[in-house]
């Protein structure tokens, strides 16, 4: 079968997978809808190796293949085609979304075991899955649109998956009018797009860009801002980035999949998708990157004082995309993608293992609370330090190798580019910073109660209530759930977690400065006639100094990690007293949630009461009012006029007459 | 072929008359069900290529003033025919299974209602489409002011003087459009094809369009003059609201595409910006209504009001693009407010109220009215990938081609609309279940109504192709005559 | 030698030709009058059959004459002073058909009663003689005394209820202003006659030609006539006697008055101003369109709130005044013919309205008042449906005779360069729906009132409200004391017509409803029998144009 | 002797008439008044057939007298109702019809 086939097949197998479970919600017995879940995501990937091979088969230059199923609504002017792009992006795209899915469906499998929502998630999920497929191999702008909003969706469905909670719900609703406000970006993107080149296929147009505009022309910078929007939406970069921490609402697998793998390293696809656009507008580039720095400088110093475990890794996710964004942005595409699928295995390792943990906190999720669990959870915890050591780059595990990729790019490429290496590197020791801080926190130290019942083989159970407001459950819905899983007595965690554990370890290897660059040249198909990314060749030199650096750096942070906490324990809360101003700012995420309920929710409730109070009330029913009014009034008169003396009628009538002579008479010549 | 359509459902309310109280719901919906099939058919038989008319009917009927009896169909009208069929089809499906009392006189006033607004779709003469489109109003006085809840007879007497206010305004331009052009066109025409081929100057094209104009945006209704609005959708029964809010609004942007722009270019152009800001002025001004309202009704009535700001802003885009969004998105409209409101009668049946501060948690035991009543807020927030997405996205560009800044404005209803539909899925199936809140699983017999609206929306969803592409020629062909004072638009 | 001259004078002295076919309707209702008259008196007393049989019989003959005389070419009667033409015809046949229509319903009528039915039909008769000859006066005396024949009887018949004050008083009123305005009338045509020296139409616009026409004395004329017609017309500001008058007459009277008056004088208004005085048109029309746009307000917001439908219908009479007298002012053969076919729909719609008023009077013991007609929709569909066909078709809107006929009203406003009365027209409607709707949602909408259903239960025994005219006089209306049982029986005792009969009426509306929405929908036949009407005015004012 | 006299006259005459319409309550005075508006038209329709020497005005106002006539007849026979159902005889006081 051709690529493009197998294109189609990566497409249909998890739609067909959503379709069979949500229909079939009713009579699937246990747990076979898990299975089929993770079955079709499986073919998927399957289906992803089949088109990988199938375009090896072309040479290079040929491995852009172009389909489309059927016109969807082309009509005066505006193409809009059913169409997919197999090509190397895609694939591995396609590649690492797949692979990763199955491994967390897996994880699903059973951790979501206890859950009476069992069908639903994994109708979701799926539907999930096949929205990040339909993304990344759209053929078109318009297409990925679509891709683009049904991944939003499918997130603010799975985010408030427990509805019966008011805080997921108001998550879900946050993270979906964020993502719409992307989107509109994108819209405008493509109307802009069709005004000027008449075309939404991605070839067509990169082909007629470059004849169509040159250099930082305004209309190809305001394109490439409003898909910066969207990317930035997607990606929960600042200023759009306040919904990701909410979406932690979500359960766990979740997060791994959606708030970490997946859907939002979309907005690094897209930027990587138009590298032909920005590299016509370097400025709007320059100033995706800058953003990406300032993101993943700012959530790393959230993440240093958050206590909720899942939304300290949230940060991270935020800071690591950070990293990518940069790195697309100043053209190391294949080395901002690495990082994106590195990045995929060990995040979602963390993820999978912080599920665990919680599960056996019984859905507690703040670190202050646990400790001590290696002796309870030896398996999650081996998993979990593997993550950590590869969130903050230890020399030779994958994250070591991506992120120093990028950062060398940045000081190879020099000038104001020495400023991404600089920031970059600092951000590393506060990565490395904060992920320890995990590890010693939960890992190392007193076990706590939950530990301990756990050592004596009992898993905890609580009360169910809603860590964020405290208030009891209702259990309906399932939360918590009649029973939670722990990975060491759940085989498909323990297996999903070991794969990605390896990857997370290993993946690195795959491009190794000097050695090996596997993804750069499968990528090539694609960036080949990027100008940017040629033009930059990374010395051997620069890049063995980065690792140096970088490794330097992973050492300093994990150093500190283990001195506060191992070494002299309590001496954070010293420090925390000291710096309470900094430790406030930070706690409160830089005011950002504050800043946007003032700039824009608040505005917009003010507004509408006052379309309620005083527009609809006085303008719009007062011409309504006024006008009734008029006429009752004059009808008032008419109606006493009519007083039922017969003389007076007489009256008028010699009026009238008078008045008819009068005019008659000045008529008259 | 049209006339049969046209008059079938007086001619099966008129029989009702004579048949025993219990079989009229039955044969009201045998008929509906009838003309449904016949639109189906002519939709089948559409030429999609050419933009002429179809199916054309020319008989005399008042030869003293001209007026002809002129019907015909061209890619603007044979979708909201079908609209039209397929939502009074509902309709009458929902009262046959509620029984109403004085069965017979409320399905005849639906079928008059059917007769008028097919009629209003396929009138291509002045006059007729004048007539047909007052008499719309007629029926769904009665049926508001009879069948309706709350203090419906000061609601109905509203709604009927405001929108006549625009309506008779109309009837006079339509007889002076017709008296002024009499003399180039040889002789009284009302016949929309004559009277484009003799555009009047602009003087009196200007007056005559702001009368068309207002009974247009009355209808709509659009911002400032959607005064009736609130009170007649608090007022009438779900099933006529379904008609009044799904079909009756889109005569008011369809007249705009049919009659304005082809017989008042001039007129057009001049007021254009006029007219995209009234438009725009609805989209912002009807989404934040819709998200501050709690009454579930106003909310679907502050959203269509924005809807048509939409359309209109397609519309006067003047742009095949804009008008060609405009043309699917009358259809999307219809479909999916109407799915709203029968998911809102449906909501009623189990909480009692119509309030979404007293309701939530629905979905728990209703997880099919869940499915149905998500895929319904999707489409109504124009998630991309359903049809009301292709409708903006055209509209948009039409609007973004011609008045890039106003474009921009309007942008911002998409993400308040996201923000109002979503708020309304939530706070009715999500969240708590309040106390005394019976929580109860969609019925067959709102099944019956509910899943086709959706099994429609989700069908042209996956292809809207098949309205966008039939529309296209026919507004081009409407466009056709702003060709030449197209230089007066660019000063 | 005197014997001679005598004998000379004799010789020459020769009659005037009458043309007798064209006067045979004329002679026909002259003859019917003297009959019924007779039979009321010699015969059996209160016999109300006898005479109606005789009324309608001669109505019938009379119609039927005029239907052939639709043929004939128009013709001079007596040396120019009557005329027989489609105007005339048209408008003698509707006020022929409006009293074919009120003789049924005074078959129950309680004033008719008490007058003598005899009495009664022959003061009807007289009425529409005078009609009659209106339609075809020619010249400003046989136009005077046609008017007061038509008038003098119907002063007589609003009174003729004599144990009710509100009658009486009515009559008072109409005798009173109706008076005022046939002295200003007459006053002014002595100017006419004396500025323009005749007193034939034509020979009058000869007379006043194009140097005359605006000389004082004949504007003056113009004023003094215009006022006396707009009285008769009930044009505001001179309508004030309409809503006294129709509420306190009996309510047959009403309709009689409110359709048959309104259509003759229009006639005579048309024929007068266009032919005589056509060649000041210019200086007049402004004039009339200002009256119209003001009766067309005054009307239309008097009708506003009104409990008394006879009283509200006596404002739209007003209002409608002011929409015909658009058709009028305009002078175009369109303006006359859209004011006749105006006037053939008003006729029809407003009978059906009247009848209905007149039965529910008879059943409730609302009188006229709204409450009679409440709930009206669920007891008495067959009276419900006509009595929402004619509001509907009073507001004007589609599907009506009233929408054609302000369509054509509409048309000629525009045509003749006075656009904005038709703005006035839509917006006289749009004011109307309010107090028409009213109606309708009280007949569909409202309740029955409490003791109504006992009344409107359509048995036999149960139609006797009977003086229910007293509830709707205003002084009981203030505070009416709910009627009790023992005053219903009361009521009842005094005998009243039984359902059946009044089937007779019932049936007649449904027929004029069903009129007015058949020309709603197939205008053609009326819009033919209109423009007769204006064909031949046209025709008159041509032969001034070669006379003068 | 001039035309126009006579018009003055006349016109004094209608006002007249017109004035004690106005003033007067009693339906019988404002019956003669109204006589009076009749005559003065009268007046006027002779004056200017004599001036203009044809009868047709002359003729009109013999008509007129007896046209009048009959609504006096009419009149006072209102009158007598109201009398004999002891309804006040004074225009003003009977205003049961109005609004």
């Amino acid at each position: 079968m051709s690529a493009t086939t197998f294109g189609w097949l990566i497409l249909a197998f998890p739609l067909v997978g959503a379709i069979v479970i949500g229909l079939g919600f009713r009579v699937l017995p246990g747990r076979s809808a898990g299975a089929i879940g993770t079955a079709s995501i499986g073919a998927a990937f399957v289906c992803s190796v089949g088109a990988l091979i199938g375009l090896l088969d072309h040479p290079v230059e040929e491995r852009q293949l172009a389909d489309t199923l059927y016109d969807y609504a082309g009509a005066a002017g505006i193409p809009f085609e059913l169409g997919i792009l197999v090509d190397p992006l895609s694939i591995f795209m396609a590649l690492v979304v797949t692979g990763v899915s199955t491994m967390i469906h897996l994880y699903s499998f059973a951790y979501m075991g206890g859950d009476a929502g069992y069908r639903r998630f994994f109708a979701y999920l799926n539907f999930f899955v096949f929205s990040m497929l339909l993304l990344v191999l759209a053929g078109n702008y318009a297409l990925l649109i679509v891709g683009w909003a049904f991944v939003g969706y499918a997130s603010y469905a799975l985010i408030s998956f427990w509805y019966r909670r008011d805080t997921a719900t108001r998550a879900g609703m946050k993270a979906f009018v964020i993502n719409v406000v992307g989107d509109i970006g994108l819209v405008f993107a493509a109307i802009l797009l069709i005004q000027q080149l008449g075309a939404t296929e991605y070839l067509a147009v990169f082909e007629a860009a470059p004849e169509a505009f040159e250099t930082n022309e305004w209309t190809i910078v305001a394109i490439c801002l409003l898909l910066l929007v969207g990317a930035f939406a997607k990606s929960a970069q600042i200023p759009f980035h306040t919904w990701l921490p909410d979406a932690m609402e979500g359960p766990t697998p979740v997060s791994a999949l959606i708030h970490a793998a997946t859907m939002v390293t979309a907005g690094v696809y897209l930027i990587a998708r138009s590298f032909p656009l920005f590299e016509l507008a370097p400025t709007a580039a320059d100033i995706g990157a800058f953003v990406g720095l300032a993101t993943l400088i700012i959530a790393a110093t959230i993440a240093l004082v958050v206590t909720d475990l899942k939304r300290i890794i949230a940060y991270s996710t935020m800071s690591q995309i950070g990293y990518m964004v940069v790195g697309v942005s100043i053209g190391a595409y294949s080395a901002g993608l690495f990082h994106l699928m590195t990045h995929a295995f060990f995040k979602a390792l963390l993820f999978m293992a912080a599920g665990s943990i919680i599960a056996a906190m019984a859905a507690n999720q703040n670190i202050d609370r646990m400790g001590g669990f290696r002796k309870a959870l030896p398996w999650t915890c081996g998993l979990l330090i593997i993550g950590a050591l590869a969130l903050s780059g230890f020399p030779g595990t994958s994250g070591f190798f991506s992120k120093d990729e990028i950062l060398a790019f940045a000081a190879e490429r020099g000038g104001m580019y020495w400023i991404f290496a600089i920031g970059g590197y600092l951000a590393a020791i506060l990565t490395a910073f904060y992920s320890f801080r995990i590890v010693f926190r939960v890992v190392y130290g007193e076990p706590c109660k939950e530990a301990k019942e756990l050592e004596g083989g009992h898993l905890a159970h609580a009360e169910p209530e809603n860590p964020a407001t405290g208030e009891p459950e209702d259990t309906d819905v399932g939360f918590p759930g009649p029973d939670h899983w722990i990975a060491e007595r759940a085989f498909p965690m323990k297996a999903a977690m070991t794969v990605l554990g390896v990857g997370a370890l290993f993946a690195g290897f795959v491009q190794v400065p000097g050695v090996t660059e596997v993804i750069t040249h499968f990528l090539e198909g694609t960036f080949e006639d990027s100008t940017v990314e040629n033009s930059v060749e990374v010395s051997e030199k620069v890049a063995y100094i980065g690792l140096l650096v970088g490794g330097l750096c992973a050492f300093l942070g994990i150093g500190a990690a283990f001195y506060l906490y191992i070494v002299a324990p309590g001496s954070t809360l010293r420090l925390r007293d000291r710096a309470h101003g900094v430790h406030d700012f930070l706690f409160h995420k830089w005011y950002f949630d504050e800043l946007l309920d003032a700039l824009v929710y608040r505005p917009a409730i003010a507004l509408g009461r006052f379309a309620n109070d005083t527009v609809e009330r006085v303008v719009v029913q007062g011409i309504v009012r006024g006008a009734s009014g008029g006429v009752g009034g004059l009808s008032a008169t008419v109606r006493t006029a009519q007083s039922g003396f017969v003389r007076f009628y007489a009256l008028l009538v010699v009026a009238g007459l008078a008045g008819l002579g009068a005019y008659f008479l000045i008529v008259s010549g | 072929m049209l006339s049969t359509i046209l008059w079938l459902p007086l001619a099966v309310g008129l029989v009702g008359f004579m048949l025993p109280k219990r079989l009229v719901g039955a044969w009201a919906l045998l008929g509906s069900v009838g003309s449904l099939v016949l639109a189906i058919a002519l939709v089948a038989g559409f030429d999609g290529a050419s933009g002429a008319l179809q199916e054309s009917v020319s008989d005399s009927w008042i030869p003293d003033l001209g007026v002809r009896y002129e019907l015909g169909v061209d890619g603007l009208s044979v979708f909201m025919v079908l609209l039209t069929s397929i939502l009074w089809t509902a309709s009458i499906l929902w009262s046959a299974f509620a029984h109403p009392d004085r069965a017979r006189n409320y399905f005849f006033m639906l079928a008059v209602g059917q007769t008028a607004a097919l009629g209003a779709f396929m009138a291509q003469d002045l006059l007729l489409f004048v007539l047909f489109f007052d008499l719309m109003l007629i029926p769904f006085y009665f049926l508001i002011g009879g069948w309706g809840t709350g203090d419906r007879i000061r609601a109905t007497i509203k709604m009927i003087v405001f929108t006549l206010v625009g309506s008779l305004l109309m009837l006079v331009a339509a007889i002076a459009t017709a008296v002024l052009s009499s003399d180039a066109a040889g002789g009284l025409t009302f016949s929309l094809e004559a009277l484009r081929q003799v555009p009047l100057e602009d003087g009196s094209q200007y007056w005559i369009f702001c009368f068309f104009a207002l009974a247009f945006l009355v209808k709509m209704p659009a911002f400032l003059v959607h005064g009736w609005m609130p009170d007649a959708y608090r007022a009438a029964p779900l099933p006529v609201l379904v008609l009044l809010s799904g079909v009756l609004s889109k005569v008011g942007a369809y007249g705009f595409l049919r009659v304005v722009i082809p017989l008042f270019p001039d007129a057009s152009i001049h007021f254009q910006e006029l007219m995209m800001i009234i438009a725009v002025a609805s989209i912002v001004y009807g989404s934040i209504m819709a998200f501050t309202q709690t009454n579930v009704r106003l909310i679907a009535g502050y959203s269509s009001v924005a809807q048509l700001g939409f359309i209109t802003l397609g519309i006067f885009s003047l742009r095949p693009d804009g008008g060609d969004g405009a043309v699917i998105q009358m259809f999307n409209h219809g479909l999916v407010v109407a799915a709203v409101l029968f998911v809102i009668a449906i909501l009623y049946e189990r909480s009692e109220t119509e309030d979404i501060r007293e309701m939530g948690g629905l979905a728990q035991r209703a997880p099919v009215l869940a499915i149905l009543f998500v895929i319904v807020t999707m489409a109504t927030l124009a998630i991309p990938g359903s049809a009301n997405f292709v409708g903006e996205f055209f509209i948009l560009t039409g609007a973004f081609e011609s008045k890039v800044a106003l474009a921009l404005i309007a942008s911002v209803g998409i993400a308040l609309a996201a923000f109002y539909a979503l708020r309304m899925y939530q706070r009715t199936m999500h969240n708590r279940l309040p106390a005394g809140m019976v929580s109860r699983e969609i019925t067959l017999r709102e099944g019956a109504v509910l899943v086709p609206l959706v099994g429609c929306i989700v069908a042209l969803a996956f292809y809207p192709g098949l309205i966008t592409t039939r529309g296209e020629v026919s507004v081009e062909r409407s466009l056709a005559s702003l060709e030449e004072p197209e230089t007066v638009a660019q000063r | 030698m005197s014997l001679l001259s005598l004998a000379q004078t004799v010789t020459n002295f020769e009659a005037p030709d009458v043309d007798y076919a064209a006067l045979s309707p004329a002679i026909a209702l002259t003859v019917g009058l003297v009959i019924v008259l007779a039979a009321g008196v010699i015969g059996p007393r209160g016999n109300r059959w006898l005479s109606s049989g005789l009324t309608l019989l001669t109505l019938a003959i009379t119609a039927g004459l005029l239907i052939w005389r639709l043929g004939e070419p128009d013709a001079e009667i007596i040396a120019g002073a009557l005329g027989v033409d489609g105007l005339s015809i048209t408008i003698a046949l509707m006020c022929v058909v409006a009293a074919a229509f009120v003789v049924p319903l005074q078959l129950r009528d309680v004033a008719a009663e008490e007058a003598g039915f005899g009495e009664s039909h022959a003061l009807l008769l007289g009425s529409v003689l005078g009609m009659l000859l209106l339609a075809e006066a020619q010249n400003l005396i046989t136009f005077f005394i046609a008017l007061e024949l038509l008038s003098i009887p119907l002063y007589v018949l609003c009174g003729s209820h004599r144990i009710r004050g509100s009658s009486l008083e009515s009559g008072l009123k109409y005798l009173i202003i109706g008076s005022l305005g046939s002295a200003t009338l007459l006053y002014g045509m002595a100017f006419i006659y004396g500025g323009s020296g005749a007193t034939d139409f034509d020979a009058i616009a000869a007379g006043i030609g194009t140097d005359l026409a605006d000389d004082p004395l004949i504007l003056i004329g113009i004023a003094l006539c215009a006022v006396g017609l707009a009285f008769k017309v009930s044009v505001a500001p001179f309508h004030q006697w309409t809503p006294d008058v129709y509420e306190g007459a009996p309510t047959p009277i009403t309709s009689f008055m409110a359709v048959a008056t309104k259509a003759a004088a229009f006639a005579v208004f048309a024929r007068f101003f266009i032919v005589a005085l056509g060649p000041s048109v210019d200086q007049w029309q402004p004039a009339l369109a200002a009256l119209a746009a003001i009766s067309i307000i005054v009307g239309n917001v008097g009708a506003l709130g009104q409990d008394s439908l006879k009283r509200l219908l006596g404002y739209s009479g007003v209002a409608q005044a002011g929409y015909i007298l658009v058709g009028l002012l305009v002078a175009t053969e369109e303006g006359v013919s859209a004011m006749v076919f105006y006037l053939a729909a008003y006729t029809i719609m407003n009978l059906a309205a009247f009848a209905v008023i007149a039965v529910r009077e008879r059943e409730t013991p609302f009188g006229d008042d709204i409450e009679s007609v409440q709930g009206l929709g669920r007891d008495r569909p067959a009276l419900a449906w006509p009595l929402t066909i004619a509001m509907l078709a009073l507001a004007g809107l589609p599907g009506t005779a009233g929408f054609m006929g302000k369509l054509f009203l509409i048309e000629s406003s525009v045509g003749g360069d006075y656009t904005w009365l038709g703005v006035m027209i839509v917006i006289g409607s749009m004011i109307s729906l309010a107090y028409y709707l009213r109606v309708i949602s009280a007949i569909w909408m409202r309740p029955a009132p409490q003791l109504a259903p006992a009344i409107a239960g359509a048995s036999p025994d149960a139609h006797g409200a009977f003086h229910a005219g007293d509830g709707s006089s205003r002084e009981d209306r203030e505070d009416r004391p709910r009627p009790s049982g023992p005053v219903l029986a009361g009521r009842a005792l005094r005998g009243g017509p039984s359902g059946g009969r009044c089937s007779l009426v019932v049936g007649a509306t449904i027929i004029a409803a069903a009129a007015t929405i058949v020309f709603g929908i197939a205008p053609s036949p009326l819009v033919d029998f209109a423009e007769n009407a204006g064909s031949s005015i046209v025709e008159m004012v041509g032969q001034v144009g070669q006379t003068g | 002797m001039d035309l126009t006299w006579y018009l003055v006259l006349s016109a004094l005459l209608f006002s007249i008439g017109a004035g004690g319409v106005l003033v007067r309550r009693s339906p019988l005075v404002i019956l003669l008044c109204l006589e009076i508006m009749l005559n003065s038209a009268n007046l006027a329709l002779i004056a200017f057939s004599r001036s203009l020497g044809d009868a047709d005005g002359q003729i009109f106002a013999l008509i007129v007298m007896v046209v009048a006539a009959c609504e006096v007849v009419v009149g006072l026979g209102l009158i007598v109702a109201m009398y004999r159902r002891r309804l006040p005889l004074d225009v003003d006081e009977s205003r049961g019809l109005r609004g």
